[in-house]
């Protein structure tokens, strides 16, 4: 057990906390979905890392090689980015949506005209 | 973008090339890397790449919404009838075995149909989506 | 082909047919048809599953004839069956009201999206319910959480444009955090399906990464499933939806999730492996009773009903982990027969909330005056979910409760009954709110002339209202199947 | 590539954000072909780095492109991200070492899909068999989601019908 023998670790940890960092503290909607794709990024190389084998090849099977990494990870995390794109996709969607509706991307801000008291008598008009 | 004649006659020159390469990444993705998400994805770029030069309404009358989204809900439904036909021949949901006579080539059948419903999807879900963005862009100004 | 056989797949699939069908359609009436019956037909199926596991205990059903843990499994047992009837259920009767509710809140042209996405969440939750492999349930949960942030945010209300945009953010925080449970987890074994994981990890409960990962996946569904305090997401989302996906989401969507905790706690990790290494019965306990007290009494204080209600959701989902923390046979059966309850009440009382919504514009307090005179029979429905929510003895909350204090007199916790007592009288004052303004005020000129809600909104609502009565009656199946399920979980009819 | 993300933590501008942001992608793709997973540095570099700039280029051309400072000062943020950093590294300290090719995942289920795949398949690329074969529900569920999100944005962005005739 030493350090070096765990720097694909180390890599993967600065991003996933990068990656949540910027999801918690930023205020802006478009950084926080950045954000949130380092933290899924982080998470595609957790499961690629130990599926690789120094001297190995990717895994086409063909005559002339015998060692291949794990496929399996890799499957996944297709699956995994399609997931990611698909929610970023959706995130911005919405962004968009609320910046039609609130002129403004700023958490802070659109939380402080929700306080205003003048939207609740929007409810009033059936 | 929209006047510049070197970008007009390249994009003529390499929109058939990119779509050649997503119909190779498509069906090569058994030999080598590719498959049918990237497939999808590439052609969804090469209509991104037109609409950029040749313009929305243009890429819109090439590749018309209703057909778009046609192609968003046919993938899944390709994906789902293999699965089903594996139910008709007597197999699981999703059984590929039973596709043809000899298992591994009904192996390659169900991977062959499948790989293109993921294509079509993919494709009809990003183009749709850059449709949607960019007509925002438009209307709001 | 053998249709029993293949019951597990097309629980699954025939929700998941019926949307793109839907979009391909572009017709509103299409769309509600197809879906309807795609609804009704997972019901039947579920039902059928349900009868099959109380004759066989276990279907294991091995998709694309691959066999497990090389390819996905589907596995039914005692919990996932009641869940599975839970869900489909309950979407077979806020999807009738939907058609109704959905006219006032949304676009025409945008309906056939609502089916297709109604059915698609559908059949993320069935997924998550039914399948035995770790991944394969993340995918599912990517399902019903992207249709569930899109069907929120078709609410009229802005506001629920930055509710789906929260939900959004802390959902997929919590998928994350799944999938690096998950991945952990597979490094240390490499497998993925879920019974083999319990085997594997057998040997290695001590290790690091499975400890880890059990953080990581608490945390994870936690956050899915509205665990005081990662429950900031939840009341503007119920309150800001379209009533029908408010109701339907209230009823399922975090139930589904304590099922999927349920599920790594018990068949993954084994109850030994957390509640002996890790001190998670206290800290479950302690978050438990905080979210009881924290979240009743943030209740009372709300100005907006639905509001005031998903507190409520929050309050009592905590009662929920309670029974998990007492980690007993009678704590679990606790558990899971307050899963059903709660969700069947808290529909019921969704849909209604709906109705009044339809009839008075509005649910804040300051507009629903004099509601009972106005629409008393809608009005007399919340006050009976009401009291089920509080645990009064005839309806489904009394049921749970009494078997949450027999947990606790089981361990000779006493002050934990008391506890449990005062904290229903936090739920008495929250409820009496409603009946202050409904009963106490005479309505607002402007809306003396409302009408009782329509049949076709009055009808599923008070469908779910009388389950609410009957399941505090008859316990028969409720607690019946609420005991087996526990019974399996804890390994003890093993 | 962490010096991409440092970047991006920093800066205000989003449009540098964005750009950051590809390049970040792009890097990783480039890491995911020395890990031998050209399927996945594939679907990165064209949906990650092509697909999702483009993306984030077109919500920021509808959005403003400036972010505000942050009003309050990060401590909680701060401390929940390192209180989960610390977690991952409890957990990750016990795993396997790196390339070690006794450990679990390559000893317990994937032998058989590099033994097995390829000849009962008839298809050499073991990521395409165990994707659309062994896994083929796993892939029907992520185009599903893919679906889903297409829907989705449709159900928020769809033309707004009565708008454009009040234009008029």
């Amino acid at each position: 057990m030493n350090f070096f023998s765990h720097y694909d670790y180390w890599v993967m940890l600065f991003l996933a906390m990068s990656g949540l960092f910027i999801v918690i503290a930023r205020g802006n909607l478009i950084k926080k979905l950045v954000g949130l794709a380092i933290l899924q990024t982080s998470v595609y190389l957790l499961y690629l890392t130990p599926g690789k084998i120094v001297g190995a090849t990717a895994p086409i099977v063909d005559a002339s090689f015998t060692v291949y990494s794990n496929p399996l990870p890799q499957v996944l995390i297709l699956t995994a980015i399609v997931v990611g794109v698909a929610t970023l996709a959706l995130g911005l969607a919405l962004v968009v949506r609320i910046r039609e509706e609130y002129d403004s991307i700023e958490e802070d801000e659109i939380l402080r005209l929700d306080l205003d008291p003048a939207d609740d008598k929007r409810e009033a008009k059936p | 973008m929209k006047n510049d004649m070197v970008l007009r006659v390249i994009g003529k020159l390499l929109i058939p090339f990119i779509l050649l390469f997503a119909l190779y990444v498509q069906f090569h993705g058994d030999y080598g890397p590719g498959g049918g998400f990237q497939a999808g994805a590439i052609v969804a770029a090469a209509m991104v790449f037109y609409a950029m030069i040749y313009g929305l309404s243009t890429a819109r009358r090439v590749l018309p919404d209703a057909l778009v989204e046609s192609m968003i809900a046919a993938g899944v439904l390709l994906y789902l009838a293999v699965g089903f036909a594996g139910l008709h021949f007597g197999g699981n949901f999703l059984d590929y075995f039973v596709l043809d006579a000899d298992p591994v080539a009904g192996q390659h059948r169900g991977i062959f149909w499948i790989e293109l419903g993921v294509a079509i999807t993919v494709c009809g879900v990003l183009v749709k989506i850059f449709y949607l963005f960019a007509q925002r862009g438009q209307d709001q100004e | 082909m053998n249709f029993a056989e293949h019951l597990p797949a097309l629980q699954i699939v025939v929700p998941l047919v019926s949307a793109p069908l839907a979009v391909l359609l572009r017709d509103r009436l299409a769309a509600f048809v197809l879906v309807l019956a795609a609804t009704w037909t997972a019901f039947a199926i579920s039902i059928l599953l349900w009868l099959q596991v109380g004759e066989s205990g276990l279907i294991s059903y091995a998709i694309g004839s691959w066999p497990p843990p090389w390819g996905i499994e589907y596995r039914v047992d005692a919990l996932s069956s009641l869940m599975l009837m839970l869900v489909a259920g309950i979407a077979s009767v806020v999807l009738p009201y939907s058609r109704a509710s959905i006219e006032r809140e949304i676009r025409q042209d945008k309906h056939y999206l609502f089916y297709a996405l109604f059915a698609l969440c559908l059949s993320g939750l069935l997924g998550i319910t039914i399948t035995g492999d770790a991944f394969n349930l993340f995918v599912f949960l990517e399902i019903s959480s992207l249709s569930s942030y899109a069907l929120i945010a078709l609410g009229k209300d802005r506001r629920s444009l930055v509710a789906a945009f929260q939900y959004l953010i802390m959902g997929t925080i919590g998928a994350t955090f799944i999938v690096i449970g998950i991945g952990l987890l597979y490094i240390k074994t490499g497998t993925l399906n879920l019974a083999d994981l319990s085997i594997r990890l057998q040997a290695m409960t001590s290790h690091r990464p499975v400890l880890a990962a059990l953080a990581f996946l608490t945390v994870g569904i936690s956050l899915k499933l509205a665990l005081f305090p990662l429950h900031q997401w939840l009341p503007n989302a119920y309150a800001y939806a379209p009533s029908a996906v408010s109701a339907f989401l209230a009823a399922t969507a975090t139930k589904v999730s304590v099922y999927a905790l349920l599920r790594f706690y018990f068949s993954v990790f084994g109850e030994t492996a957390i509640f002996q290494r890790l001190p998670m019965e206290d800290l479950m306990l302690v978050l438990a009773l905080a979210g009881m007290f924290v979240a009743s009494t943030v209740a009372i204080f709300q100005d907006n009903l639905k509001r005031l209600f998903a507190y409520s959701s929050v309050a009592q989902i905590s009662y929920v982990v309670l029974g998990i923390s007492f980690d007993s046979v009678t704590g679990l059966t606790a558990t899971i027969v307050h899963l059903v309850n709660h969700a069947v009440t808290k529909g019921g009382l969704f849909l209604l909330l709906g109705a009044v919504i339809a009839g008075m514009g509005g649910v804040t307090l300051a507009r629903v005056h004099g509601v009972g005179r106005v629409m008393p029979v809608t009005s007399f429905g919340i006050v009976l979910c009401g009291l089920s929510l509080i645990g009064v003895p005839g309806t489904a909350g009394f049921v749970s409760k009494w078997y949450l204090i027999l947990a606790a007199l089981e361990k000779g916790q006493w002050w934990l009954v008391f506890l449990i007592v005062l904290s229903s009288l936090l739920a008495v004052a929250y409820v009496w709110r409603f009946v202050e303004v409904a009963y106490f005020h005479a309505p607002r000129a402007d809306l003396a002339g409302v009408r009782e809600a329509p049949l076709a909104l009055a009808l599923p609502a008070w469908i779910l209202v009388a389950a609410t009565i009957w399941f505090g009656v008859d316990t028969s199946v409720t607690v019946g199947s609420a005991a087996t399920a526990a019974a399996q979980l804890l390994g003890v009819s093993r | 590539m962490m010096i991409a993300v440092v970047a991006l933590t920093r800066t205000r501008n989003l449009f540098a954000v964005v750009v950051l942001f590809g390049l970040y992608s792009f890097l990783t793709a480039t890491v995911m072909v020395a890990l031998d997973a050209v399927d996945v540095a594939m679907t990165e570099a064209a949906i990650g780095a092509g697909f999702s700039t483009v993306l984030l280029l077109g919500a920021l051309h509808l959005c403003k492109s400036e972010e505000e400072k942050p009003a309050h000062k990060p401590w909680l943020p701060l401390a929940v991200t390192i209180g989960t950093g610390l977690v991952l590294v409890y957990g990750t300290w016990d795993l396997p070492p790196f390339s070690d090719a006794t450990a679990p995942i390559h000893t317990h289920v994937a032998p058989r899909y590099l033994a097995d795949g390829p000849r009962v398949t008839g298809v050499p690329n073991v990521v395409t068999t165990i994707l659309a074969s062994y896994r083929g529900f796993d892939t029907l569920g992520e185009t599903v989601v893919v679906f889903t999100a297409g829907i989705g944005v449709i159900a928020l962005l769809g033309r707004r019908r009565y708008v454009r005739r009040g234009k008029q």
